[in-house]
């Protein structure tokens, strides 16, 4: 019988080799280290402005003007924070956002889940020139149509309402294309199979097709959520009350130099950037599956 | 076309609420109505206006609400009530500054002063003259004065006597003088913080005694184009403030600047709002002392003074008759002796009445905090001619000016240059605005 | 009765590629007929238009009898399994195979029966409660199967169900289909691209190419009698090896073959279809089996030298190039002993020759009578 | 085997009128409508309305009531402050490009490989998408300040980064940047994840290294995603408004005016929205060129 | 000199998967060895150690004597074939194929030369200006054979080039891999899961199971010898029929069969190990031409039931069941005249067993001497 097998022999390297091997090693875990490091000071740049709101929201107003850097407070001075809502009804505008925000959200779910539906699945005439017509809605600034939209708005009677802060927003062309785009990567055997099945349309994007679309979901949400929370112009223009403020534009009348206000400011800009962070930190999985990649797996 | 309307327009707009004045009978006492007040109050003042309406919540007897609605800097609230005529956004009694009062006039949805006054028999012989004179038309008073301020200076006076500089400059040429001596013994980085602020310009050109718009400053007929080029009241503000900058007496500390710059004791002076002082008392908080003076003189020997500032209370038309009452009630409130002395004792701000000076609060501020006559006793020293211009886009004047003097400092125009193109644009802006907003 | 018949049926898409050209074709109750042909020739396509996925561009189609052109797919109650099964990954065993169930609205009881009974045939009542994902291959291959049968649907439709399976499982399932349709007795519609499965799940298999149907007859009759050039290639493995030639009229007929004249078998002459003339240009092919390796040099053997071997273990496969034919294949046994480079004697079994006209490509040999399979139980000699 | 039989008998009429009837019916439209009425309402008609608003002076309350034609555009296009709009804006535009994209790139490049703590690196790259501009800008208007801010501070300088024309422009474009950056790692990440491993794989073998595999493989197999991001950060960057509201309000001078601010201005300052209409025109215009033109020179590439 | 050698190489990924246990291997020089074996067994980690795509976690890797483990694989002249190709899509075919010499720092001339030299072998010329994208599978795997070939290697790795490609393509470029094989005269690794190519392209097969080296033989070898049941299995295709039953040490040594015992063959006798009892469990393997069906009803012969039948056209496989192996599979003639259910007599080949050890699974029959194979050119029968 042939040999088939090479005699096993223990295996033992020679010194010379066995330091090759080494230092390749060593050189590896340099590299490592190396990219380490680097990232580590990135890092710190990138958050460098969320680290010194935090800082100086904790400041008293005597450190604001201190002509020295520092980081850190002398004392963590947390009763801004309480100031802070004294000064603004912020948990009121906190609330405000919150309801947009998750009502844009929805609405640009229901609608754009919808229309995604029908441009990938179904045929029909024109469609695709639609589609590009819904795309071409992200090439108009917002401020091409705002004065249009405002005086609208203000004569439907709808200024300071939450109506205006969301029924214009309750669709989103970059939604839809999420939805499409992720859709191109359904199964269409699985409709098609559904449609064996005399499964209806509506009950096929109901009970198969959003279920199974739950990174798309996750993403436009987090996106669309984001986006809301952060608007910034419109909000600006249409609510006219605390009733109906937006995080952003109570923030933002916080606005001040005095060191009393800066404080508190700074402390209200922390409170509004949490929940957008929260909810970021929260869906970014979601986010990066759902905006890049899109694969049913099963 | 150019509107030929006089002065009078306004008074004809306010004609159209001639109805109401009458309606304005013992029956309608606005008990029990839910009023909006818009103001302009940030930080601390707005804590003060909040807690004017819950006062005012708590102790009127006709139980009319006051739902307080902070809307931004002056310039926003102005922006936003603006906007807000265009749609349904509503307001009642809303807190406008004093260069909104003409537009404000033109808008012909104001509820005059003058007609409440008239109807209740309201005595205003209280309210100070020279407040009054400036929110008043063809001997109406349109609005309420609410927060009236000057511009004063405020330097740091142990900075002073280390320089051994002996008081306050009366003008700002003066300035330059101190300059070495504020720097090198003082101890300053800078003399005077200078905010980049129109008030200032506005003000330093009352003090030279001159007007900024044509026809009596916009007092006698609608203003059609700036006067100040005519009268050199310009170019002589920005040379001043252009050498002054340029020597490094008055470094360029933007819009923003000016309070921090003094507060943290780079700068001995700096120019502000006399609504500034209680924050700048806070924020220095001892650390030096604190000194009021008037508004340099842009030159030495300007015979003028300085005009009222701050902002007043307009009532707007609602259709309802009660609820103006009540905004009218809300006002005389805000105007009663008592209130204006608290008012003005927690902010700086002057009481309009001559009334609330004799109120303790009042006295006993004035008392500790001695810096606060020098406010009144400036606007006292003004004449009720430094009454102030009136202009229709007198806010957007206000921003030309500022990047104007923006842009002279950053090199980008001289001081000629920059008052030409002041001049060009603001012209253009009242041509354009009377060209469209000509009553039908 | 569940025959379909597709009456000139054809299929072009939008972008104008003519998938199927007009097509007819009768598929008999309970048969199990296979389509098979390479890719894009349109197999799927037409198993598409029968399950009314795809609109038929043009002809009838008829499913017992009934035209059905215009109804939607869960109107024509058939059934289809995908290539990747087309499972709800999100939705249980039971729920996959009960889902068309639900949407017919059967009572929930019903629903369990068939469900039970359909998990029972297929094995799977242990599974029902589980998702998809946790399945292997060949067990998501039978929910498919199972959520199919539940609906006792007319006709199956099964679109190259084994493709995503190994090997090794690809052999096991192919059993468990036939016996399915052992069991259910419904007529099953089966695509494939992989001859061996036609060869060895169809009753009738149809042969695709381009849009056109070459043939569709039973496996043995394909393999012994192939109508086309294509077929005769298509079928087989190792394929067939096609000599580029002319047949002679002699005393026998001939054929030119290194050189040489051979005789063609008298049992192969008797099917020539009349016309044919001396000296005539044919493609002759001969499968790898009908030729061997022989010890006597006579005048109806011929040499050649050994390119290639393939050592199958269970077969050895000899390439050999001459003149006529640079691919010809011999099966030999696989203790044979060769080496490449070695000229070797060839010895064709001259009854086995298949003979195609030069142009078209169509055989030249009327194949003998012979009744039509009647399943797949019998696989008798002609 | 069935050859030929009778074609169609009557029933093929039947069968070819079916066939006419497309197999589109209405019920495609109707999952479209929710979308498209909003759009309709709020983004088609407010567009056209606007181009029709350009036309005119409009009055206080946005009514359009003198037709001047195309007099507001040649206002508008002969005005040195529109033009210096345009001027800040291309260069607003450029910097928040180069920043924002090479920032996203650069972290992208970082967290390529994997590394212990990447979830954490990644996580911080990518979090500016999540930051308001409003909000960040005023974080940024205390940390610019020139005497009491940390940039100063830091750097031992005395620079003041928002009254200087010369730094306001770079400094709103760098908060900008520092707000797109954190998408575009996310974008970048996407495309470097989709160059195939196997590319690397085999350039390595192909005596590759890094910064060969970098320049062949990485650099070519992010074009096509790269496009994508210029165009959304150029659509974006066109639209920045509540940072430099914030932080400059265009100023100091006109130096950060960019189009979107002084639409803004002209239109809710001081009132002429006609004018503020055809700055939006323009400014749709200018976007859509470049939208277009970004689109054909891919297109060409291919 | 290009042989390369694995020394107890192994290789743990970071998730604690053991890919591959301890191996020793030894690739001569210019020989042509195929990895074969299941989904996951660790042939691609094997060949991507090799490569130095991946770490070795210990052990040693020599290529040409030398120790190359801490070498990058750019530093290791070698080349590697993918199964994806791993084209760089946006570079011309002549781009891609000359890129490693331009890496290199070759001329551009050289460069030239050579790219022009390997795409005239590999009939590539007339698209060097293309893209990748714009070529067939074919085409593209010639890119890649090309790529790799351009740099006159040590070695050549190849995954699975070729499992990308449809059936037909598949066996093409089989051939022409072989012949660039006997061109280059280089070492070629080749990884597959497929045991026909492993079978026809290997010098000698490793096969490999759950991360260890099972067997390394000539494909000869290893379908007459396997050392184990799975190789026995794993290599044939239908694959050898297992029996799970007991040798008996009577006159001779016998099987049980069917409930009857019947005669090993003397020349299987006389290789059994020695050592082995009476009714030792065993597992009996045959494979299905080792099997006839018998008109001889006598005690070396068994009776079986016909369960289903596989008609391929050039065979016909019949698979029974008995109590001792569940799929029982005979290969026959494809005339065969037998029906489903048929009671058929079926006579084993008596020298053809193959035994394995109940417990461990290893065979208990020493293989006869046999010289390893020296080249393909030579398929001796022992
Ligand atoms: N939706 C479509 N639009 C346009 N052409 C199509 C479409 N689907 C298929 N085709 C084309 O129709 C022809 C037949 O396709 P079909 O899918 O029926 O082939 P197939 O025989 O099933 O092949 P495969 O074995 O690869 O699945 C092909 O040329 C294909 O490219
Ligand atoms: N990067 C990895 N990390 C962890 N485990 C891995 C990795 N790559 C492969 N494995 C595991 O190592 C084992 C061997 O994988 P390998 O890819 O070598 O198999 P293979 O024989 O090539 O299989 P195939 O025929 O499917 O390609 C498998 O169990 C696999 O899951
Ligand atoms: O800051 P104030 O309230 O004193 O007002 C200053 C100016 O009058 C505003 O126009
Ligand atoms: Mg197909
Ligand atoms: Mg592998």
């Amino acid at each position: 019988m042939a040999a088939q097998v090479e005699e096993t022999r223990p295996f033992i390297l020679d010194d010379e080799q066995a330091s090759l091997i080494r230092r390749q090693e060593i050189k590896k875990k340099v590299q490592k280290a190396g990219l380490l490091g680097i990232n580590t000071v990135v890092m710190l740049v990138v958050l460098f402005p969320l680290l010194y709101a935090v800082s100086m929201s904790l400041k008293s107003p005597g450190e604001v003007y201190s002509s020295t850097f520092r980081l850190l407070p002398e004392s963590l001075q947390l009763s801004n924070y309480a100031d802070a809502f004294a000064v603004a009804p912020l948990g009121q505008y906190i609330a405000n956002s919150f309801i947009v925000a998750s009502l844009i959200t929805v609405g640009q779910l229901v609608s754009g889940a919808l229309a995604a539906f029908s441009f990938q699945f179904l045929e029909s005439k024109g469609k695709e020139i639609i589609f590009a017509l819904v795309l071409a809605t992200l090439m108009v600034p917002g401020e091409a149509t705002i004065v249009s939209n405002y005086l609208q708005i203000g004569q439907w009677g709808w200024l300071d309402s939450y109506r205006a802060l969301i029924v214009p927003f309750l669709t989103s062309a970059t939604t839809i294309f999420l939805f499409r785009q992720f859709y191109k990567s359904f199964p269409i055997a699985l409709y098609e199979s559904a449609k064996m099945d005399g499964c209806s349309n509506i009950r096929f994007i109901f009970q198969i097709l959003l279920p199974l679309s739950k990174p798309a979901i996750g993403a436009v949400s987090v996106n669309a959520f984001i986006n809301a929370w952060n608007m910034y112009m419109w909000p600006l223009l249409v609510s006219g009350s605390d009733r109906y403020r937006t995080v952003q534009i109570g923030v933002s009348m916080m606005n001040s130099v005095d060191s009393q206000s800066v404080v508190l400011m700074l402390a209200g800009v922390v409170i509004v950037l949490i929940p957008s962070l929260f909810i970021f930190i929260i869906g970014q999985k979601s986010l990066v599956k759902g905006l890049f990649a899109g694969s049913v797996k099963g | 076309a150019c509107t030929t309307d006089d002065g009078d327009s306004a008074v004809v707009e306010g004609d159209a609420a001639e109805p109401e004045t009458e309606a304005v009978s013992t029956d309608v006492t606005g008990e029990g109505q839910t009023i909006t007040f818009w103001h302009a109050m940030g930080g601390d003042l707005g804590l003060a206006v909040d807690q004017l309406v819950d006062r005012f919540n708590e102790t009127n007897e006709l139980d009319i609400t006051v739902v307080s609605e902070f809307q931004g800097t002056y310039d926003d609230a102005i922006t936003k009530l603006r906007s807000a005529s265009l749609g349904n956004l509503e307001a009642d009694v809303v807190q406008i500054y004093d260069i909104g009062s003409r537009y404000m006039l033109d808008s012909g949805y104001v509820v005059p002063m003058q007609d409440f006054i008239d109807s209740e028999g309201y005595d205003i012989s209280q309210i100070e003259p020279n407040i009054a004179a400036y929110y008043t038309v063809n001997d109406d008073l349109y609005s309420m004065p609410f927060n009236s301020s000057t511009p004063v200076l405020y330097y740091n006076v142990d900075m002073f006597e280390e320089a051994g500089v002996d008081g306050p400059p009366e003008s700002l040429s003066e300035i330059e003088d101190m300059h070495d001596a504020l720097v090198n013994e003082g101890g300053a980085d800078m003399p005077i913080a200078l905010t980049i602020y129109g008030w200032f310009v506005e003000q330093f050109t009352a003090k030279q005694g001159l007007d900024l718009v044509n026809n009596g400053n916009g007092r006698d007929d609608v203003a059609t184009e700036v006067s100040f080029m005519d009268n050199d009241a310009m170019i002589n503000i920005l040379e001043e403030w252009y050498a002054l900058y340029e020597s490094g007496a008055a470094p360029n500390v933007g819009r923003e600047g000016g309070i921090p710059e003094f507060v943290s004791g780079q700068a001995a002076m700096t120019l502000a709002s006399t609504a500034s002082l209680s924050s700048i008392l806070n924020e220095v908080d001892g650390s030096f002392e604190v000194g009021t003076a008037y508004l340099p003189a842009v030159k030495e020997g300007d015979d003028g003074g300085v005009s009222i500032g701050g902002a007043s209370l307009w009532a707007l038309e609602s259709g309802n008759d009660e609820k103006e009452q009540a905004s009218w009630e809300f006002i005389k409130f805000l105007i009663s002796p008592e209130i204006q002395a608290d008012w003005a004792s927690s902010t700086g701000y002057f009481p309009i009445t001559t009334a609330a000076h004799e109120e303790d609060v009042f006295k006993e501020n004035i008392e500790n905090f001695p810096q606060f006559q020098t406010a009144i006793d400036q606007l006292h020293e003004s004449s009720a001619e430094s009454q102030g211009a009136f202009l229709s886009v007198f806010p957007e004047a206000r921003q030309i000016i500022e990047n104007e003097i923006e842009n002279m400092l950053n090199g980008v125009a001289t001081p000629e240059e920059a008052a030409e193109e002041m001049a060009a644009q603001i012209n253009s802006a009242i041509e354009n605005y009377n060209l469209i907003n000509t009553p039908e | 009765m569940a025959d379909v018949q597709l009456k000139q049926v054809s299929k072009v898409y939008a972008n104008e590629t003519v998938a199927v050209k007009p097509l007819d074709l009768s598929i008999k109750d309970k048969e199990f007929l296979v389509f098979v042909g390479p890719s894009g020739c349109g197999k799927s396509t037409t198993l598409r238009m029968i399950a009314g996925l795809e609109a038929i561009s043009d002809g009838g189609l008829y499913i017992g009898q009934e035209l059905v052109n215009h109804l939607s797919p869960k109107d024509r109650d058939i059934a289809m399994v995908f290539q990747n099964y087309a499972l709800y990954p999100h939705m249980s065993i039971y729920e996959n195979i009960g889902f068309s169930l639900k949407m017919k609205k059967f009572s929930k009881s019903d629903r369990d029966r068939r469900i039970r009974e359909a998990a029972g045939i297929l094995g799977l009542t242990d599974f029902l409660e589980r998702k998809p994902s946790s399945l292997s291959g060949g067990q998501r291959q039978r929910v498919a199967l199972g959520r199919a049968m539940v609906r006792h649907p007319k006709v199956f439709l099964l679109d190259e169900p084994l493709s995503n399976l190994d090997a090794k499982l690809r052999v096991a399932m192919r059993a468990e289909i036939i016996k399915l349709h052992r069991k259910l007795k419904t007529t099953f519609v089966y695509v494939t691209h992989d001859q061996t499965e036609a060869m060895t799940m169809g009753d009738r298999i149809a042969v695709m190419n381009d849009g056109n149907l070459e043939q569709i007859d039973t496996p043995f009759n394909l393999y012994e009698y192939p109508l086309t050039r294509f077929v005769a290639e298509f079928i087989g493995s190792p394929k067939m090896s096609v000599f580029k030639t002319r047949i002679h009229r002699r005393s026998d007929w001939q054929i030119k073959i290194n050189g040489q004249y051979i005789n063609l078998g008298s049992g192969l002459t008797s099917r020539l279809i009349t016309g044919q003339s001396d000296d005539q240009r044919v493609y002759a092919g001969i499968r790898p089996e009908d030729i061997q390796l022989s010890h006597i040099r006579d005048n109806q053997s011929f040499l050649a030298e050994v390119q290639t071997i393939e050592q199958m273990g269970s077969d050895m496969y000899i390439h050999v190039a001459i003149d006529e034919c640079d691919a010809l294949t011999v099966r030999a046994s696989p203790d044979t002993k060769v080496s490449v480079g070695d000229s070797i004697c060839l010895r064709v079994d001259s009854n086995k020759w298949h003979l195609f006209d030069h142009q078209k490509e169509k055989t030249l040999l009327r194949s003998p009578f012979r009744p039509a399979a009647k399943s797949r139980e019998e696989h008798l000699v002609s | 085997m069935e050859l030929n039989q009778p074609l169609l008998d009557d029933k093929g009429n039947g069968i070819r009128k079916k066939r006419g009837k497309k197999k589109c019916s209405i019920e495609t439209y109707l999952y479209l409508i929710p979308a498209l009425t909003i759009f309709f309402l709020f983004t088609y008609l407010p567009f056209f309305r606007t181009i029709y608003r350009s036309f005119f002076l409009t009055d206080n309350r946005g009514i359009e009531r003198v037709f001047v034609g195309f007099q507001n555009y040649t206002d508008l296009l002969t005005s040195s402050s529109f033009q210096n709009s345009l001027i800040v804006t291309f260069q607003y535009v450029a910097i928040v490009l180069i920043l924002g994209m090479g920032f996203g790139f650069l972290t992208a490049l970082l967290c390529n490989r994997t590394f212990p703590g990447i979830r954490l690196f990644s996580t911080v790259y990518a979090m500016p998408m999540a930051v308001a501009s409003s909000g960040i800008a005023m974080v940024f208007s205390i940390l610019l300040n020139q005497r009491i801010g940390a940039l100063n501070q830091i750097l031992g300088t005395n620079i003041s980064w928002l009254a200087d024309p010369r730094w306001a422009l770079i400094s709103v474009a760098v908060l900008t940047g520092w707000l797109n950056s954190g998408i575009n790692f996310l974008y970048f990440s996407a495309g470097l994840s989709n160059v195939d491993e196997s590319l690397y794989e085999s350039a390595s073998v192909d005596c590759a290294n890094t910064w060969n595999q970098f320049l062949y493989i990485t650099l070519p197999g992010l074009k096509h995603i790269s496009f994508y991001i210029l165009v959304i950060n150029v659509i974006s960057a066109f639209q920045s408004f509540g940072q430099i509201r914030i932080l400059t309000s265009g100023g100091p001078g006109e130096s950060t005016n960019v189009i979107v601010h002084d639409i803004y201005r002209n239109a809710f300052v001081n009132f002429r929205f006609g004018l503020a209409s055809a700055e939006s025109v323009i400014l749709f215009i200018i976007v859509g060129i470049l939208t277009v033109f970004m689109f054909r020179t891919q297109r060409k590439e291919n």
